[in-house]
């Protein structure tokens, strides 16, 4: 090994790190989030055991991920990659839910995994470019110096295949998503916000768009695949997300939906289409984490985040009603949040990609938020409008001390994020901040004017409530709900929850058999290869069961193979 | 008169609630919408939800059930809004006054605007009534 | 079957419950019977002679409340009511809702309108009067008097 | 999970009349049903126990308005078959034609309101469109729209004037084409048939359970008309055929009430046109101590009657058993499994007739009620006479 | 300028001509089934009525949430007449509306739902997720129908698209047809007309989302329902009968146009019963996919 080369490199401080506007920018996210995850921790993760651990690793978790975002080399990539999959395996450890040990296990097998084919891909790539260089080279392949390989052979496309499921895996696209949903439901609320639903994808987005645009050269079939697979993302998580039960892994499977739109505009491959991926990779931190937090401060008032046992919250935390529905209107692309802005990139992006195919993934793509409206509001009937349940009723009652303001604070700049990153869009500068990733020239015809958009939306707000000036509105009066006579007080099972909204959905045609074979985690890698391997283990266990005469049969029968093979 | 009591008295809108009657006022209300009638053409729509109503037909005994909801859904109702009273059960209680199960008449439930008599009251009849009701408070 | 068979054939079959056979037109029999036997008779009525049940009716006679079980052959054009007497201070019969749906509703209207308790009633809840309704009274009954004394029975208008 | 219930009722636009149920769902299935009568509930068996034998014929008109010929016919029969005595021919033709005049409005008025609640108002606008046609004939023959007043113990109250009969039968005529137009318009439509065909199926064995009666029950495959099972009235006189269909789902319901209108109109035609001579009222003087049982086929199914005398003028006991008593709660057995939208439509296919369901009986105590129902007698003479003026008939 | 266009084209105009369209629809429909019909002003002095009403509150409803919905849902219609408006008559309109128009059609189903939710009635919550599920159902069919026009204009402009209409419209290929009748339907579905008018089924739930509205905020649902009833056959104009021209024979034309648009949607809502909401998601993800398929692969082919 030749030692001057490290020496060499730890005197230039390029050398292993190195800032472009794009790091520069997401280090800024993270260092938000991790501000703001510290901030609402201070009490929500109040009074549990081990807590300067979990503040440890926290810290630890931002700095890996600082490191990444600078970091020029593959190893040192490497090496705080796989630091990272085992922070999230402790944090998860904090949930205090019966399934909790289970997800970190199944987090870290997924993450952990992928990152073993992630040093797969590095290998590759070594090989397929400086391979003489010995193993000192291995060590400190730069990622942008292996620019440009073509996909063309099959190693290279292996090696690109490995590192993209590495990126995939980390951001939860399919088919390595289903460690997010499961990390939702048992992980505590702020792990959740910081890891799966913002850095997580900040670091598997910006991966995978360093490795599709910095280390190899796009065919435009690697790019279609790139596209079905957001496509695919997109649409099936955003359909088990209907269905569920559970406010935390709805907004997990969410979590998992919204990266099928990033890797589908990075898969267009043009400068619109990956701006709008980058951008929306930021706006999805910003309202992933806003929903996650605001969920959290739900799911503390409530006791609970089974969303039959939910409902009626508004009453009682307004502000956070008020949060989560701007989060959830961002998610769904509503104009003129950020959400819409980004999606209206990728949009954009995929109607110039050309190829016969653009009309499908644009269908899928702006399908998908309606879905993803659907899911969103089903959760904001069932935690905050409707009826309270008996538990909430019981919750209300009791008069608990308000919402504490550290809690507040994070979910309320965030939802001013969205708002503000959405009407403002068309002020940003996507070529400058996104630098290096997004080249050459963003050729817009124009950027959506957002402005306008909120200006003529303000206005139409302004004549409605003027048309109640003129009514007479001042008057109203409270009465009781007409249920037909009834009074809900007398009948208090008067209450639709919600959730069952779409089990009509779930029960139509091929949608049907679909979801059965979904419950049954037939779709889920994890549990597949479990099975598999527990298949393996039982052929081995009946072959080796410890009796000698089904050895001798085992011996037998392979006696006779031998025999017919040499006759 | 103001405009919105203008608008008021060319846009009733009705909403019908039944207090143990024989069925028989109901459906002679349905009928007033239907294309011999069509009160439509002066404005009235039978709505669904007494949220919308602008004026209840009320009709028949007022049997014991009845009357505890209908206390309630008066309440419900948004103002200005009118009672009409159709049918001689909710006027006089016909038939029924000496029922175990019709304790009280209507008006001493809620204000009663107009009654219209009959049984049933010809839709004509309860048309006229409630154009002769229009009048009255327009003209008042 | 005629109905010559099917009247032979109930009295054979039930001879010791019936108390009084009344044959009184050729389409209508009343039948007198035991209490005790209204389930066997009323089941055999309904399944093996394919009976229709078309209802039953209470009637307050002090000292005896009776009940008329209302059933139609279809084919021969026979209604057949079996009647039962019950003690007007405890009146108590088998319930047949459980057995057949038909007599759900008349058996919860009969016990609310005229006290009558039918035991072993799967469902035996309110069907017609108020919820506020006074318990033990029954409208029914010869000597009901008016309970709610804020009624108003002048004409009003 | 706790449960969730969808109520309807009791104000509710899919019940004219007020009324309970409350579906427990599942999403957008029922899984259960729970229903709560009593907002209808007037004691009329009670009052009629304290009305004479005459006047209690206006009291069970009030049962229900649209089977307001039912409900006395049952109970004149009733009152008769104390005796027992028969009617003479001229009477029980006019009742039937009364009865099948009455069938033919209520099964329309059903069919209207079918389509309404299925959010097709045209069908109910040209059903009850249609529907006027056939009160207006019933106006010329009874001199009231909706309570004819047309029954008394012993015959009919009114007769049947011999120039009235072409001016109806014209009429009658006139409402078979468009008749025949609403049914092709409605059997035919395939989003109908996408509505109604397999929803709230009543099998064959819980229709025999459940007892049900009428279009109910026939849809179902059970052979089950009081017309054709116990004639009474004209219905020997002629041919005709009951309409039985086989699958039990709303569809076959509508099918049913359909072909049965068809076949009214024919009965109603023939006893117009064969009114036989005689005297329609046998004036009944002393009623003798005993039981009657009345019991006819009403729109909805068989009404039952039974009447206990003493000997006096008044009953001591009337009972009243309307068909919805017995069709309703088939809807348990018909809903459990369909969704929120079959419900409503399920619940109508039954026809159900609340008031009658939750009935008068009447037992009483008085003859306050005879004012009422002079008064009633006289209100409906006014009436006829306007509306006669009105239509120039003499 | 542009609040001058909002106020004077994106709300009055649309709103006068709306409550218009709502008269025509409802005498058609009196007149199809031998009624006469309300008189001209009636949808005017409904909405005057309803401002003169008392407004009640549901309780245990959120005040502020309840009184809000309607102005979302009115806001999102009048932005999208405006940007009609504009392009039809004034200006070039900006980059990708099409998509920011299709965004905006979901504001005032959006606003229904949370109308529903909001009222915390069951029938309401009943009402606002069939409003969803149904609003999930036409989405798909929509957005293809709407498409076939973007690919034979090759632009996501409304003013591109109504520019490359000028040598000959779309609805006069194939694929313009088959785009029309699967987006008539989907209008019908988005107007909550029978046979699709599941989330306010009178007779099934009283009316859905609408059931605790009363006074000023119903007046203000009425309106968007009524500004809706024009800018979706408007739209559809734009999308392929080339705009509304106003010029000689052509004004004739577009009032036709319009007119037949709207007599479409009214005769189906006259001769059709209400489905039910899973017979309509299958509708719509069936057959109605499948047509606004072949109709895009068709105009891929440029036909």
């Amino acid at each position: 090994m030749n030692l001057n080369l490290i020496i060499d490199a730890l005197k230039n401080p390029n050398g292993f790190f190195v800032a472009t506007p794009l790091s520069t920018l997401c280090a800024v996210f993270a260092t938000m989030f991790f501000i703001f995850t510290v901030i609402y921790s201070l009490k929500h993760m109040q009074g549990r055991t081990g807590l300067w651990r979990y503040y440890i690793y926290l810290l630890a978790t931002f700095i890996a991920t600082l490191g990444i975002f600078f970091s020029t080399t593959f190893i040192v990539l490497l090496v705080l990659w796989g630091f990272l999959g085992l922070l999230l395996y402790l944090l998860i450890a904090f949930g205090r839910r019966e399934g909790t040990p289970e997800a970190a296990r199944k987090a870290l097998v997924i993450v952990g995994g992928t990152d073993v084919l992630m040093l797969l891909g590095i290998i590759l790539i070594w090989k397929l470019t400086a391979g003489s260089s010995g193993l000192s080279g291995l060590l400190f392949m730069r990622i942008d110096s292996a620019a440009g390989i073509p996909l063309s052979g099959t190693l290279s496309i292996v090696a690109y295949l490995s590192l993209a499921s590495a990126a995939f895996a980390k951001a939860g696209a399919m088919p390595f998503h289903t460690w997010v949903p499961d990390t939702a439901e048992n992980a505590p609320i702020p792990v959740t916000a910081y890891l799966p639903a913002s850095l997580d994808k900040l670091l598997g987005i910006y991966f995978l768009a360093r490795i599709t645009l910095d280390v190899f050269q796009m065919t435009s079939y690697m790019n279609t695949i790139l596209m079905a697979l957001g496509s695919i993302t997109i649409i099936a998580a955003v359909m088990m997300a209907l269905v569920q039960h559970d406010m935390k892994r709805l907004l997990g499977y969410h979590a998992v939906s919204q990266v099928g739109y990033m890797v589908l505009g990075l898969g267009t491959g043009n400068p619109v289409g990956i701006a709008g991926a980058l951008f929306h990779m930021f706006n999805h931190s910003i309202y992933k984490s806003c929903l996650f937090l605001s969920g959290g401060v739900a799911e503390r008032k409530a006791g609970t985040s089974d969303l039959s046992k939910m409902g009626g919250l508004v009453k009682s935390i307004p502000l956070v009603f008020v949060t989560f529905l701007i989060a959830s209107l961002a998610i769904s692309g509503v104009p003129p949040m950020n959400g819409f802005a980004s999606k209206w990139l990728i949009y954009q992006g995929v109607i110039n990609s050309g190829g016969p195919l653009w009309v499908l993934w644009l269908i899928i793509a702006m399908f998908g938020s309606a879905l993803t409206l659907a899911s969103f509001m089903k959760l904001i009937h069932t935690v905050f409008l409707g009826q309270p349940s008996e538990g909430v009723k019981k919750v209300l009652s009791e008069k608990k001390k308000r919402v504490e303001f550290s809690t507040v604070i994070p979910i309320m700049v965030l939802s001013i994020l969205c708002i503000g990153l959405g009407v403002f869009a068309c002020k940003i500068p996507f070529a400058e901040c996104f630098r290096p990733e997004v080249r050459g020239q963003l050729d817009l015809p124009g950027i959506w004017q957002s402005g306008l958009a909120t200006l003529m939306i303000m206005t139409g707000l302004v004549i409605g409530y003027l048309i109640y000036l003129a009514g007479t509105i001042k008057k109203a009066r409270t009465v009781a709900p007409f249920v037909g006579g009834e009074t809900l007080e007398k009948n208090p099972e008067m209450r639709v929850s919600g959730v069952n909204f779409y089990k009509t959905v779930k029960d139509i045609g091929i949608l049907k058999v679909i979801y059965r074979l979904a419950d049954k985690k037939l779709f889920d890698l994890y549990e597949v290869s479990m099975k598999i391997v527990a298949g393996f283990g039982l052929v081995f266990s009946f072959m080796h069961n410890g009796l000698l005469s089904r050895y001798i049969l085992w011996c037998l029968i392979g006696l006779v193979v031998i025999c017919i093979v040499l006759i | 008169m103001s405009l919105k009591l203008k608008a008021l008295l060319k846009s009733p809108w009705v909403f019908h609630l039944s207090t143990g009657s024989c069925n028989n006022c109901d459906i002679e209300i349905l009928d007033c919408l239907t294309p011999r009638f069509d009160i439509e053409r002066f404005g009235m729509l039978l709505t669904g939800s007494i949220k919308h109503a602008d004026v209840l037909l009320v009709t028949g005994s007022c049997n014991r059930m009845s009357v505890e909801r209908l206390k309630g859904l008066y309440e419900q109702v948004p103002k200005p809004c009118l009672i009409v009273a159709i049918g001689t059960c909710t006027g006089s209680r016909g038939l029924f006054i000496d029922s175990y199960n019709c304790p009280v008449p209507l008006d001493k439930i809620i204000p009663v605007d107009v009654y219209i008599p009959g049984c049933p009251p010809k839709p004509e009849a309860m048309i006229a009534g409630i154009v002769k009701l229009i009048q009255k408070v327009g003209g008042s | 079957m005629t109905r010559e068979e099917v009247l032979q054939d109930i009295r054979e079959r039930f001879g010791e419950d019936i108390l009084e056979f009344l044959d009184k037109i050729s389409t209508r029999v009343y039948i007198d019977i035991k209490a005790e036997s209204i389930v066997r008779m009323c089941l055999y009525l309904f399944r093996n002679l394919g009976a229709r049940f078309q209802t039953a009716s209470g009637t307050d006679m002090p000292p005896h409340i009776e009940i008329l079980y209302h059933f139609i052959i279809e084919d021969i054009n026979l209604v057949i009511s079996l009647r039962v007497w019950l003690n007007r201070e405890n009146p108590e019969i088998a319930s047949l809702a459980k057995e057949i749906e038909a007599f759900n509703w008349i058996e919860r209207e009969i016990s609310e309108l005229l006290g009558v308790t039918f035991t072993g009633h799967p469902d035996p809840r309110r069907l017609l009067l108020a919820d506020n309704w006074p318990e033990c009274v029954y409208p029914l009954r010869q000597d009901y008097e008016e309970w709610d004394e804020t009624a108003d029975r002048t004409r009003g208008v | 999970m706790g449960k969730t219930i969808i109520p309807i009722g009791p104000y509710h636009p899919l019940l004219e009349e007020p009324e309970l149920f409350t579906l427990t769902v599942d999403g957008e299935t029922v899984v259960d049903i729970d229903m709560r009568m009593g907002y209808n509930h007037r004691g009329i068996e009670k009052l009629s126990e304290g009305l004479v034998f005459d006047n209690s014929t206006f009291v069970v008109e009030r049962i229900c308005g649209i089977c307001s010929t039912s409900h006395p016919w049952a109970f004149t029969r009733a009152v008769e078959d104390i005796f027992p005595m028969e009617v003479s021919m001229r009477a029980k033709y006019i009742r039937t034609i009364i009865a099948e005049g009455e069938r033919i409005h209520s099964h329309l008025l059903w069919l209207g309101l079918a389509g309404h609640f299925l959010g097709y108002n045209t069908v109910y606008m040209w059903a009850w469109k249609l529907r006027e046609e056939i009160l207006d004939v019933m106006e010329i023959l009874s001199g009231n729209r909706n309570s004819y007043a047309m029954f008394k113990p012993g015959g009919v109250r009114r007769d049947i004037k011999a120039e009235d009969i072409p001016i109806c039968l014209k009429k009658i005529d006139s409402i078979v084409p468009t008749l025949i137009m609403i049914k092709k318009a409605v059997l035919d439509d395939p989003v109908l048939h996408a509505r109604l065909k397999g929803v709230g199926v009543l099998s064959y064995q819980d229709a025999i359970d459940f007892s049900a009666l009428g279009p109910t029950s026939r849809a179902s495959g059970v052979a089950r008309d009081v017309r054709k099972d116990s004639p009474y009235g004209a219905y020997q006189e002629m041919d005709w055929n009951m309409i039985v269909t086989q699958n039990g789902d709303v569809l076959d319901k509508a099918v049913v009430r359909i072909l049965e209108m068809i076949e009214a109109i024919n009965i109603m035609k023939y006893c117009l046109e064969n009114l036989p001579d005689g005297e329609i009222d046998a004036c009944i003087k002393d009623v003798p101590p005993g039981e009657g049982i009345g019991h006819i086929e009403a729109p909805r199914g068989e009404t039952f009657h039974y009447v206990k005398s003493d000997g006096t003028n008044r009953p001591v006991r009337h009972k009243v058993r309307a068909p919805t008593f017995m069709n309703l709660p088939t809807y348990k057995a018909t809903v459990i499994g369909q969704t929120i939208s079959d419900a409503t439509i399920i619940l109508a296919a039954i026809d159900p007739c609340y008031c009658c369901t939750e009935r008068v009986a009447v037992k009483n105590d008085g003859g306050k009620m005879l004012y009422n129902g002079q008064d009633l007698v006289r209100l409906s003479q006014e009436k006829t006479e306007r509306m006669r003026r009105r239509m120039g008939v003499k | 300028m542009t609040i001058i266009y909002l106020v004077v084209f994106g709300f009055f105009a649309t709103a006068v001509l709306g409550l218009v369209t709502s008269w025509i629809d409802r005498k058609v429909t009196a007149r199809v089934q031998y009624r006469v019909g309300p008189p001209f002003l009636q949808p005017f002095i409904d909405i005057v009525k309803l401002l003169g009403k008392e407004t009640v509150i549901p309780a245990g409803a959120s005040r502020e949430v309840f009184l809000s919905a309607p102005l979302l849902g009115l806001a999102g219609v009048i932005a999208v007449s405006t940007i009609l408006w504009v392009n039809q008559f004034f200006a070039e309109g900006f980059a990708g509306d099409w998509i920011v128009i299709i965004y905006l059609l979901t504001v005032p189903s959006l606003s229904l739902i949370i109308a529903g939710f909001a009222s915390g009635n069951p029938l309401a919550s009943l009402g606002s997720s069939r409003e969803m599920k149904l609003v999930i159902a036409y989405e798909l069919p929509f957005i293809l129908a709407m498409l076939v026009p973007v690919i034979g204009a090759h632009s996501i402009r409304i003013g591109g698209i109504l520019e490359a209409q000028t040598t000959g419209i779309f609805a006069g290929s194939i694929s313009g047809i088959l785009a029309i009748i699967v987006a008539i339907l989907c209008v019908q579905a988005k107007l909550a007309f029978v046979p699709f008018d599941i989330p306010e089924a009178e007779t099934e739930i009283v009316e859905g989302p609408l059931v605790e509205y009363s006074g000023p905020a119903l007046a203000v649902f009425r309106l968007m329902k009524n500004m809706l009833l024009f800018v979706l056959p408007f739209f559809l104009i734009i999308l392929f009968f080339g705009g509304m021209r106003l010029n000689g024979i052509n004004l004739l034309w577009t009032v036709l146009e319009y007119v037949g648009i709207v007599a479409v949607i009214t005769v189906i809502r006259n001769t059709n019963p209400r489905v039910r909401i899973d017979q309509a998601v299958r509708f719509f993800w069936g057959p109605m996919t499948l047509i606004a398929a072949v109709a895009v692969i068709l105009a891929l082919n440029g036909l």
